[in-house]
């Protein structure tokens, strides 16, 4: 597709309802009573479920990428949304995650709707919003600066909860991942100020058509990703994501580890896929590869040898996103035609979406566990399969989807990634994951092992806990499983729009 | 020749007071130093020609963000800060180095002449009633841009709120100044003040046409807001007000009213009917600097942390 | 005359950046809000003879802007010290309080 | 342009220019904190005004010469009351001391 023939598509209005609507929600939220905040926030991510369903249907239907032109303008000058298949697919893991987590957070956070307007429910519900938005504009965005935006939407509403119980600790936390998130954010600005002065044009689109292997775009696309790896909590830079994401209530963890990581990287792929010359990458993919390996290891001892369950969950967390980036060696060395029709690829996306489901599960579920016992402490964990039955079986499912045993979507993924790695010969990035797998297999045990067993004396259930809250858990966990359903095989619908790379 | 000497003067003051800045100890010489960086990085943008950009750090430079760090460092409690390891910090100045060398590298080595969409944003300016292309650039072409910075400037300021003691929510900032050691400041407020509305306006008003604009007018009229404040003139509202609410929310929603008026009037989201364009982006405008201008002075006010109902 | 006014915007710039070196040095926090102020003055200066030597309205809007805040800035500097010297003032019996 | 009101700016100018110089000096010699206070406001206020004189016959429009004119006040005004409250600070602190 040439920018010169880019126009709004059939449909191409979903993708502005789907940026629309979450703002639309939040400032309502602001102005009615305090009591219908909940009801409020969660009607608005209903309607953003059907819309991101919709715009799934509408490019699988058609075959071709959603596009929409903002007030009429053609890019350069003006900007344009533009959904393909895998950003299709994102937004709707994104709509149903959201709309689950709402399920699971109402009535939480001291939310009274007889007494006056609250603290809490009111900055978890705004951000829980704004996170959405921001995350439909990251995939819909295809403007470098518009995406900026995006990603400032994003931090500024991430960050607030984290501290949003306001101890010490997560202010501390909250502070630490402020810093790195601003700093990613300054890197990238600078990398977006250096294609604008070099193309004088930041639209994807219109970039994939003019751009050559320059030096600017090199640097311009270093500093970016250096910038998104600190906002993605790649290794090394995973230091502030555990205390984050263990601190933070248990509805906000499930969002901030399952989807928020997940924006930054989203624009990695984008940057790397579809922004860098075919061949010039290989130096550089292998050395995110090398990265990600660092993490799927380090991640998973250092989640091993946790006490405290949301930690450990925190901690699989870098493990689990060092997986996504060992697309970039399987998927740019591969043989296929195109990098998208490729094993690796499938079996990235695969990760990226079974991760998702069964983390904000598994992050639920700790919530849950909490309140049961009225600790995390995984050596109190004794008793706990008789105490809280479903939530016991929504951790023991999620926690087959992290291992990647069968049948489950972390299973296919890893599968999928070792068939890639074996097939091209690059057996060193099997051992990795294969080692990953094992030592999530001992850290999912930790938790499952005592939980399972049988207490010294009947334990004894602290606070009841909604029906509607566990389900809602195990809603997550169970579609990790039917993932693993999916065709182990290439994934058409993944191809669909992605701007095909012809050297310059 | 001239020219060159005021530039590299700049240049050099403006890196030799970042680095003071950065390596100073005391809190409140690095403030000091900032409002300095601020006000000679407002003389490099006016050199560069780049006038809406210089009027933008003038406004918040020179006043807004002295003024947040001063309120941050009053609650800061005096800490004796451990020096980083040399180790690190010889780490961090040589990838800075290597970052700046390769800026360095890219801008400066010939490179064919960057293209540049300057002329095609005047080309269209005619259509949206404007004279000033970064206008234009703001309020027609990349609106969409414009519209969700503000939605993000509204949320940081329910950051800082979310910061609330849980026992403060709904209730106002105080801005504490020991009144009695002020004699002149209250009289200052109330003659600056006037003047300070209406050079905000103006400049808000001449920004159709000339650099200026919503966010540099309503920085200068949040700024003599918190001038209010700080004379003791007013109080900070409380946050829980439900004018004030739909004072912040006006903004973005006249913008998202128009925005979407568009799709049937003018056939996209965010597209103006041509006859209509400039009153329409002006109504826009005024919204905006009303919301800004009451978002920004509270984002300098700070979390509320005065209990409701506790004092009349 | 538009050389002869980037001369004296070149001499007063140099004039101020000189008085910096109050806000480096110190000694109290008065100095060197001091010499900020004198930046601060300094600024508007340079603009107003830059824009009069270049016929730049826009320059002197800013001049304008800086003007109104720079006195902004400079209250909020006095007052916080105010606040600090309370402060330190409640905090009396508490050893080693930074004077710098 | 007449060769008077150059000669009259230039020596407004100068003028301004000289009385920001002695702001600085006395800025950075003069002994104990009222006394760097004094030096400054002199030179601030009468360098800028001085320097806002003589460039007002040779501004393009009425305009641009009233916003001078307003610029001139507003950091007259400031620095007066600025100074003010330096000084009481500046007492209120050796009180404590």
């Amino acid at each position: 597709m040439t920018a010169a023939l880019m126009a709004t598509t059939p449909g191409g209005l979903l993708l502005v309802l789907a940026v629309v609507v979450p703002v639309i929600g939040i400032l309502a939220l602001w102005l009615v009573r305090a009591r219908d905040i909940e009801w409020v926030a969660i009607a608005t991510l209903a309607v953003n479920l059907f819309l991101s369903l919709a715009t799934l249907q509408a490019v699988r239907a058609s075959d071709a990428p959603l596009v929409y032109l903002v007030g009429g303008w053609l890019p350069p000058l003006g900007l344009a949304l533009r959904v393909d298949g895998i950003a299709a697919v994102l937004m709707a893991m994104t709509g149903a995650i959201v709309a689950v987590t709402a399920l699971y957070a109402r009535g939480q956070f001291g939310f009274d709707p007889q007494g006056p307007e609250r603290r809490r429910p009111m900055v978890f519900w705004t951000m829980l919003l704004a996170i959405t938005g921001a995350l439909n504009l990251i995939f819909a965005g295809e403007d470098l600066f518009n995406l900026y935006v995006a990603l400032e939407l994003l931090t500024f509403a991430a960050v607030p909860l984290v501290s949003l119980d306001g101890s010490r600790d997560t202010l501390e936390a909250a502070l630490r991942y402020l810093v790195f998130a601003l700093a990613g954010s300054v890197l990238y600005l600078l990398g977006v100020a250096v294609i604008y002065g070099a193309y004088g044009t930041l639209d994807l689109v219109v970039l994939s058509e003019i751009r050559g292997a320059e030096g600017a775009l090199l640097l311009a696309i270093a500093l970016m990703t250096a910038g998104l790896i600190a906002k993605t909590a790649l290794f090394p830079l995973h230091l502030w994501l555990p205390p984050a994401h263990a601190g933070a209530p248990a509805a906000a963890s499930a969002i901030l580890s399952a989807l928020v990581v997940k924006g930054s990287f989203f624009l990695i792929l984008r940057l790397w896929f579809d922004l860098l010359p075919p061949g010039l990458g290989t130096i550089g993919a292998n050395g995110l590869g090398l990265l990600g390996a660092g993490a799927v290891i380090v991640g998973s001892v250092l989640a091993l040898r946790q006490a405290r369950l949301k930690l450990l969950v925190a901690y699989s967390t870098v493990a689990q996103i060092g997986y996504l980036f060992l697309i970039f060696p399987l998927a740019t060395g591969s043989e296929a035609a195109s990098p998208f029709a490729s094993l690796a690829w499938t079996g990235g996306v695969l990760q990226l979406l079974a991760h998702a489901f069964a983390k904000a599960a598994m992050f639920m579920a700790a919530g849950l566990v909490y309140e049961a016992i009225g600790h995390d402490r995984i050596d109190g964990f004794r008793g706990l399969g008789r105490l809280a039955p479903i939530t016991v079986l929504t951790m023991t499912l999620a926690g087959l989807s992290l291992m990647g045993l069968p049948p489950s979507g972390g299973f296919s993924a890893k599968w999928l990634m070792l068939s890639a790695s074996l097939g091209e010969g690059a057996w060193w990035w099997a051992v990795v994951i294969l080692a990953g797998g094992l030592l999530a297999a001992g850290y999912v045990f930790r938790i499952l092992m005592p939980a399972f067993s049988t207490p010294d004396a009947p334990a004894e259930r602290l606070h009841p806990v909604a029906l509607t809250r566990e389900l809602a858990a195990l809603s997550l966990a169970v579609i990790a499983i039917l993932i693993g359903f999916l065709p182990l095989s290439p994934w058409p619908l993944l191809a669909i729009g992605r701007l095909i790379q012809v050297s310059p | 020749m001239l020219g060159l000497a005021l530039d590299l003067l700049i240049a050099a003051l403006v890196i030799g007071v970042a680095l003071w800045t950065v390596r100073t100890r005391d809190d409140f010489a690095a403030i000091v130093g900032f409002v300095a960086y601020g006000l000679l990085l407002t003389l490099a943008w006016a050199r560069l020609a780049a006038y809406d950009v210089a009027l933008t750090e003038a406004a918040i430079g020179g006043g807004v963000t002295g003024v947040i760090l001063l309120r941050a460092s009053i609650r800061l409690k005096p800490v004796a800060t451990a020096r980083k390891p040399i180790g690190a910090r010889i780490l961090v100045g040589l990838l800075c180095a290597a970052i700046s060398a390769a800026l360095a590298a890219v801008v400066l080595l010939p490179m064919t002449p960057a293209p540049s969409l300057a002329i095609e944003v005047r080309t269209h300016l005619a259509s949206t009633g404007l004279g000033n292309p970064i206008a234009g650039v703001l309020m027609a072409y990349r609106a969409l841009d414009t519209f969700l910075e503000t939605v993000v400037v509204l949320l940081a300021l329910f950051g800082v709120w979310s910061l609330t003691p849980d026992a403060a929510w709904g209730g106002r900032p105080a801005m504490a100044v020991p009144a009695a050691a002020f004699g002149p400041l209250p009289l200052f407020g109330r003659l600056l003040i006037p003047v300070g509305i209406v050079i905000g306006v103006y400049i808000v008003w001449v920004g159709a046409d000339a650099p200026g604009g919503k966010f540099q007018g309503a920085t200068i009229l949040a700024a003599m807001w918190i001038l209010a404040m700080m004379a003791g003139l007013t109080q900070a509202p409380s946050i829980g007000r439900w004018r004030l609410r739909l004072l912040l929310a006006a903004g973005p929603i006249v913008f998202l009213a128009i925005g979407l008026a568009g799709i049937p009037l003018a056939g996209a989201f965010l597209a103006y009917p041509e006859a209509l364009a400039k009153p329409l982006i002006l109504l826009i405008e005024v919204a905006l600097t009303l919301s800004i201008a009451a978002t920004l002075g509270l984002l300098v006010a700070g979390p509320p942390d005065v209990t409701p109902g506790v004092e009349p | 005359m538009a050389d002869a006014l980037t001369v004296a915007a070149v001499i007063v710039l140099a004039i101020a950046a000189v008085g910096l070196v109050r806000v480096l040095r110190g000694p109290s926090r008065i100095d060197r809000m001091m010499a900020v102020q004198l930046l601060g003055s300094g600024s508007v200066a340079v603009l107003v003879l830059l824009a009069v030597g270049s016929g730049t309205d826009a320059l002197v809007d800013i001049a304008l802007t800086l003007a109104l805040l720079a006195a902004f800035a400079s209250i909020a500097l006095a007052t916080t010290l105010a606040q600090k010297a309370t402060a330190a003032a409640k905090a009396e019996h508490a050893p080693g309080t930074p004077a710098s | 342009m007449t060769a008077l009101v150059a000669l009259f700016s230039t020596a407004a100018i100068g003028a301004g220019i000289i009385f920001f110089l002695a702001g600085t000096v006395g800025l950075i010699r003069f002994p104990d904190g009222l006394t760097r206070l004094h030096a400054l406001t002199k030179a601030d206020n009468l360098g800028l005004g001085l320097i806002v004189i003589g460039l007002l016959p040779l501004s393009s429009s009425v305009g641009m010469a009233l916003k001078l004119v307003v610029i001139w006040a507003l950091v007259q005004f400031a620095g007066a009351t600025v100074a003010q409250l330096i000084a009481r600070v500046a007492r209120s602190t050796e009180r404590g001391e």
